[in-house]
């Protein structure tokens, strides 16, 4: 779909690009020593592929395992090192970065029509110490691996044999990157918007990926006090959190959620700004409520730190605890409702295009709906009671996770990749590749739903024969949604060694990303961009009918 | 922004010192308070060093935890006002030095809501008293220390012994 | 076009390198006020970090006396009250010799910048020095963290008390070092007159981060060794 | 010893009437209550989720995009968003009230519950009957219509103590207790799970709970406990293993077997030897002095002990006695 791009929409000025584009310089030093973040972006988004590809075989090995009853694949530990791997390196080295990391490094000094972040260097800082931390983790799945859970809960963590040191030391320097990144983000969106660029125009998935931010540089640190309290107390024996030496348990389990649940947000919180920008560029409308939206981001970043007590619930919390943060776990729901809803408002009356990144959006949309309600019942004090640590839950973070931050992630990398690449993927293989994944996706998880109720408990390695047929189709689901992913996988890759040449702006986006050149030149802009309109106010929008409507 | 900078350079020339400068701001328009300033914010800290020695020695019961951390965050805010300049900083500045506090107070509120009330509806789900139940019908408070094997846990532990 | 590298600040956060023309404002940047801001709200961030870092250790303290509040009096009397005050005192004085160094760097006065550098490095020494002290004559008394500790005559837990000890004041010692490479490395531009009243970010947020890690021993200090 | 899975299955086929797709059967009482929450966060969602689907999929088809087509420059509507923002919140609300009125009751245990306590170690669970003086491994027997209350804690790491039959749950930590309360409503089998991660085999730390009849509890206890599930339990066993079993229950603590006297003589080699007394008169061991030494433990004293011995007649049943006798022979 091509509009008419050479129309440049009123309020840009930007001369016609000469010099070549950021991936012209050659040579291993220019990558390793980059300051541009553009390419530090591409390189983050290589490890996360890279790490996902790891994480999501191991999962599939899990889904193997499970298609019988009996432990047939493997013995009791491996087992246990292969869910606990597939978790720590999922959440540390996959998730945690991808969205920020990857796409929030490259789009967002585009959008804010600025030359880099406001600390360069401190960018690659982030990226060697994100490389540092994940050297840690990699050692540990050589070394003995890990099987205490990607949870580290005490006092399994102090008193197993395996890895967990080298796992956490690796946890604990991976926060670092994480930490300097939000740092990094926080100031560029703060000093470094271009003329005209106000708070009010800014793009929406700038607003999630400061709320992210924020929760980065004030959780993370939480995160790596309760690693290092860990790791003292593994070599030390000092008693914190470890009952044989007169620590207590569920205080390690209030550290660790402290930063767990507010991570969670980080998480989904870019996945959110990927699909305000996917729904308004794909549907050719403006945004359905801009200000709930962005205000709602930033009401999800505070209120999730007020609600980390509700993975505790049965855990011997204390019952009026437990209550309180029922409570206020219901806070944090309203505003990701008022999200969903906007979204689909935004289709009303619109233009949709049903391309590659759109189809992504949709299916977020329908996954992540199914997974924000159950968490409802995740939520609340008397059915948690049932439900807490069933496969219930395993289904739960699923949906939000990979049906949110994943799809919405890869929706975000079809979405921009003609513009980090200057090339075009197959819409066929795009389409088909999100086709599977629904269905797959679906497939595996939803069976998990009706265990869990049913009361099938999580980690298990051997179950009862009556869970048998629910574990079948949801391995079978896991092989159809692998499937899928290699085809969007493969789809993007190869169209790099493909003829496709991507145009300036393939989707009429009129953000500031799209008004450079494709692939940008090192400097993203020539002189200073400077904006006077809002970053959805599409050609397509007839203002003709605001009369009628104002 | 570099005219300006001129001005400053040559008004105050290379090599000045004394003059002083209560309330004058240098180009960047950051606060620059005087000598006497910083001698006293000092003054006041080491008096309040020595007030918070004293207090320890006088012997306040329950009160001594209020009054030293009440000296404490005097000291602390003396230091982040005036050494650091967040009294005359940007707002935004000032919001994240405080936000950072209240997530930290929210951090200690409710982990301490948590470990207060764990045995006020179930009796036998005290807070933190180490029963280790070998045999499950009998309990000793075994609590296993390095070295003195005498019986440990808070104030807790003392007045309850198994069933 | 491409800036003078520079070794990234120890946190990397400030300023760094020096642009085209005027040569401290760095290529992205375009003005130096925008600079100096950014960099400053950095360090703030960065600052926010730490508290919540030390924060953990902090709340491990408060769940732990309120789990052992007679092992936390008891253990307490064992520690030198006076070694602590006299740290305490040491640090206040840095901090004023970093704020004055800070002053000396804005209105562009070299000389009492690299004096006020060099008290704040001498001072930190010597707080490092008495920490030594006393860490040894803690480990003739036996009194070591966790499952090491083999001292007498203090009921209840020590151990645990130690063990948190050794945490918070080995974490915060941690820190002092950090601030002493930093500072010397401040120092050692300072030296070749890269500072002034047009660029001082790096020695502004040595001196932030200076006055956090006297923050934090402020709190430190009355909990551990003071109170009743 | 764990349950194998074999026999587990045979005995969870009876899964009983109130069975639904989303819920086990519900066999306590608090079971329905948590069924009703569940169900009426359940139809809500369905609602929302298919009001949203609804709306999404029309406006997919209705909008598809043609050439030329010109969109609606609607920013937003205060009205419809403050709507849905307060209509979620009054939900949550009304949900969170249906959560916390059954935790209360889920959470404090009833004054007169049969306390039981159960420890959890690396993969089995032990139970222990402070009222009847019993022991177990493996399986829970409890009465019928009776409150319990479990009392739990833990030997080594984190597990958690889980029957989804009666919807409870907690997790069982080793520095402290936990407590769970329920109320059995039906007879049978259920299953138990641990479902805190706890390493090798936290797959296998299965048990069962197997509720009878307040009178069938009854008979269970006076018989000395065991375990219902085990293959050989309630067979009429040879004196000799109903006499070893009671030897551990009662004269462990004081009798050896291997010849050193304790608080009282050895059992090893004394049926047939002529044992002194106190009062200087002896007497060759034979079922009688067995028999009386038991039931009127003072009668005769034997030379060099305390007479500490309290008496357990009414404590030891008659097959209990005749089997202690038999194993003291066995002990040569």
């Amino acid at each position: 779909m091509t509009t008419a791009t050479d129309t440049i929409s009123a309020g840009h000025h930007e001369a016609e690009s000469h010099g070549g584009s950021y991936l012209d310089r050659k040579g291993v030093l220019s990558w390793i020593f980059t300051l541009d973040h553009k390419r530090i972006g591409l390189m983050y988004l290589g490890a996360v592929s890279l790490f996902f590809l790891i994480a999501g075989l191991l999962a599939v090995a899990v889904r193997y395992e499970l298609m019988t009853a009996a432990p047939d694949l493997v013995d009791g530990n491996t087992y246990n090192k292969l869910f606990t791997l597939h978790g720590a390196i999922m959440v540390f080295l996959v998730i945690i970065p991808s969205i920020p990391a990857s796409l929030g490094n490259f789009v967002l000094p585009l959008m804010l029509g600025a030359k880099d972040v406001a600390f360069p260097r401190l960018n690659l800082l982030s990226l060697w110490i994100y490389f540092f931390g994940a050297s840690f983790m990699v050692y540990s799945i050589l070394d003995k691996g890990l099987d205490t859970g990607w949870t580290f809960y005490t006092p399994y963590s102090t008193s197993t044999s395996t890895a967990v040191i080298s796992a956490t030391t690796g946890a604990f320097i991976l926060g670092f990157s994480s930490i300097l990144t939000g740092l990094n983000f926080i100031v560029t969106i703060h000093k470094m918007r271009a003329p005209g660029v106000t708070w009010t125009r800014l793009p929406l998935f700038l607003w999630a990926i400061y709320s992210t931010s924020v929760i980065q540089v004030l959780a993370t640190p939480v995160l790596a006090i309760t690693l290092l309290l860990l790791i003292i107390e593994r070599t030390l024996g000092i008693g914190i959190f470890d009952p044989a030496m007169g620590g207590d348990p569920v205080l390690f389990q209030h550290f660790f959620w402290f930063y767990s649940h507010p991570a969670v947000y980080i998480m989904i919180l870019p996945g959110f700004g990927v699909i305000s920008e996917l729904v308004t560029v794909h549907s050719r409308k403006h945004i359905f409520g801009y200000k709930a939206i962005a205000l709602s981001s930033l009401a999800i970043a505070i209120i999730s730190f007020l609600v980390w007590g509700h993975h505790m619930f049965v855990s011997g919390q204390s019952e009026l605890a437990s209550a309180i943060f029922s409570f206020l776990t219901f806070a944090v729901a309203v505003p990701t409702a008022i999200k969903v809803f906007s979204w689909v408002a935004t289709l009303y009356k619109g233009s949709i295009h049903y391309n590659t990144p759109m189809c992504y959006a949709l299916v977020f949309l329908f996954l992540f709906t199914i997974g924000g309600l159950t968490g409802i019942f995740l939520g609340t004090l008397s059915t948690d009671v049932h439900l807490h640590d069933t496969y219930f839950v395993v289904a739960h973070f699923h949906y939000v996770m990979m049906g949110g931050t994943l799809i919405a992630f890869v929706g975000g990398l079809f979405h921009w990749w003609p513009k980090m690449t200057g090339k075009m993927y197959s819409e066929f293989a795009g389409k088909l590749s999100a086709l599977l994944v629904f269905i797959g996706f679906n497939l595996t998880f939803f069976p998990q739903f009706i265990m869990g109720s049913q009361g099938m408990p999580r980690r298990y390695h051997e179950y009862l024969p009556q869970y048998q047929t629910y574990h079948l189709w949801s391995s079978i689901g896991s092989f159809v949604l692998a499937a899928g992913l290699f085809i969007a996988g493969g789809a993007l890759f190869f169209s790099l060694f493909g003829s496709r040449k991507a145009e300036k702006n393939p989707w009429g986006g009129i953000s500031l990303e799209w008004e450079t050149t494709t692939p940008p030149h090192e400097h993203n802009f020539h002189g200073q961009p400077a904006v006077n309109c809002g970053p959805y106010d599409f050609p397509e929008i007839d203002h003709t009918q605001e009369k009628a409507h104002a | 922004m570099l005219a300006k900078l001129q001005a400053f350079y040559e008004k105050y020339g290379p090599d000045y010192v004394k003059e002083v400068l209560a309330g004058e701001h240098d180009p960047y328009g950051n606060h620059i308070s005087a000598l006497p300033v910083y001698y006293a914010i000092y003054g006041a800290l080491l008096i309040l060093t020595v007030l918070t020695v004293a207090v320890s020695y006088a012997d306040l019961g329950p009160l001594s935890l209020p009054v030293a951390m009440l000296v404490a965050i005097i000291k602390a805010s003396l230091v982040v006002g005036y050494f650091m300049h967040l009294k005359y900083d940007t707002p935004f500045n000032v919001l994240v030095f405080f936000g950072s506090l209240v997530f930290l107070a929210i951090f200690f509120v409710f982990v301490m809501v948590d470990l207060n009330s764990r045995g006020t509806l179930v009796a036998e789900q005290e807070n933190f008293s180490i029963h280790r139940a070998q045999d499950p019908a009998e309990v000793k408070p075994a609590f296993v220390t390095p070295k003195n094997s005498d019986h440990g846990g808070g104030a807790h532990g003392d007045k309850k012994d198994g069933h | 076009m491409s800036t003078s590298s520079h070794a990234p600040a120890a946190h990397g956060h400030d300023a760094h390198g020096h642009g085209e023309h005027p040569k401290f404002l760095a290529h992205h940047f375009y003005t130096p006020e925008q600079q100096l801001t950014s960099a400053k709200l950095g360090m703030w961030l960065f600052l926010a970090q730490e508290i919540l870092f030390f924060g953990g250790v902090f709340m491990a303290y408060i769940a732990l006396r309120f789990f052992y509040p007679g092992t936390f009096l008891a253990a307490h009397e064992h520690l030198n009250k006076l070694a602590g005050a006299a740290n305490t005192i040491i640090l206040l004085t840095s901090s004023l010799t970093m704020a004055l160094a800070v002053r000396a760097a804005q209105v562009g006065n070299k000389k009492s910048l690299i004096n006020n550098l060099i008290w704040t490095i001498l001072f930190a020494c010597a707080f490092m020095v008495i920490k030594y002290f006393e860490y040894s004559a803690k480990f003739e008394h036996g009194y070591l963290p966790g499952k090491y500790y083999h001292g007498h005559g203090i009921e209840g837990a020590p151990h645990v008390f130690f063990g948190l000890y050794f945490t918070m004041t080995g974490l915060h010692g941690l820190h002092v070092l950090i601030g002493i490479g930093v500072l010397a490395w401040v120092l050692i531009r300072a030296s070749k007159d890269e500072f002034g009243p047009q660029f001082y970010a790096p020695v502004e947020n040595v001196g932030l981060y200076w006055h956090l890690v006297d923050l934090i021993w402020i709190f430190l200090f009355p909990l551990l060794y003071l109170v009743r | 010893m764990n349950t194998f899975l074999l026999n587990a299955v045979i005995a969870q086929a009876a899964g009983g009437a109130n069975e639904t797709t989303w819920m086990p059967v519900q066999a306590s009482t608090v079971a329905a209550d948590t069924d009703w929450a569940f169900y009426f966060i359940y139809w809500l969602c369905i609602f929302f989720f298919v009001l949203i689907m609804a709306a999404m999929g029309y406006f997919m088809f209705a909008y598809k995009a043609s050439p030329g087509r010109k969109t609606s420059p609607v920013k937003g509507h205060h009205g419809l968003e403050i709507f849905w923002s307060v209509i979620p919140s009054l939900l949550l609300l009304g949900i969170f009230w249906v959560g916390f009125k059954d935790w209360m009751t889920l959470n404090v245990p009833p004054e007169d519950s049969l306390e039981i306590r159960v420890t959890g170690k690396k993969w089995s669970w032990s139970y222990a009957y402070p009222r009847f003086g019993l022991a177990g491994e493996n399986t829970l027997v409890v009465p019928q219509g009776q409150n319990v209350k479990l009392i739990m804690s833990s030997q080594d790491v984190l597990h958690s103590f889980y029957i989804p039959a009666f919807r409870v749950k907690r997790d069982v930590i080793p520095n402290r207790y936990t407590v769970l309360w329920f109320n059995a409503t039906k007879t049978g089998k259920f299953q138990v799970f641990c479902t805190e991660y706890c390493g090798q085999d936290h797959s296998r730390m299965l048990s069962s709970v197997v509720v009878k009849t307040p009178e069938e509890f009854q008979d269970w206890v006076d018989n000395g406990g065991g375990d219902p599930l085990d293959p050989d339990y309630g067979k009429p066993q040879p004196p000799v293993v109903v006499g070893e079993k009671a030897y551990v229950q009662a004269c462990a603590a004081c009798h050896s077997v291997d010849g050193t006297p304790r608080v009282g003589p050895s059992f090893k080699g004394l049926f047939g030897k002529t044992e002194e007394f106190a009062d200087g008169s002896s007497v060759q061991v034979d079922d009688n002095y067995l028999r009386q030494s038991i039931m009127e433990p003072n009668a005769k004293i034997v030379k060099g002990f305390a007479p500490a011995m309290p008496s357990f007649k009414g404590q030891l049943k008659d097959a209990q006695v005749d089997g202690l006798i038999e194993y003291i022979k066995t002990l040569k």
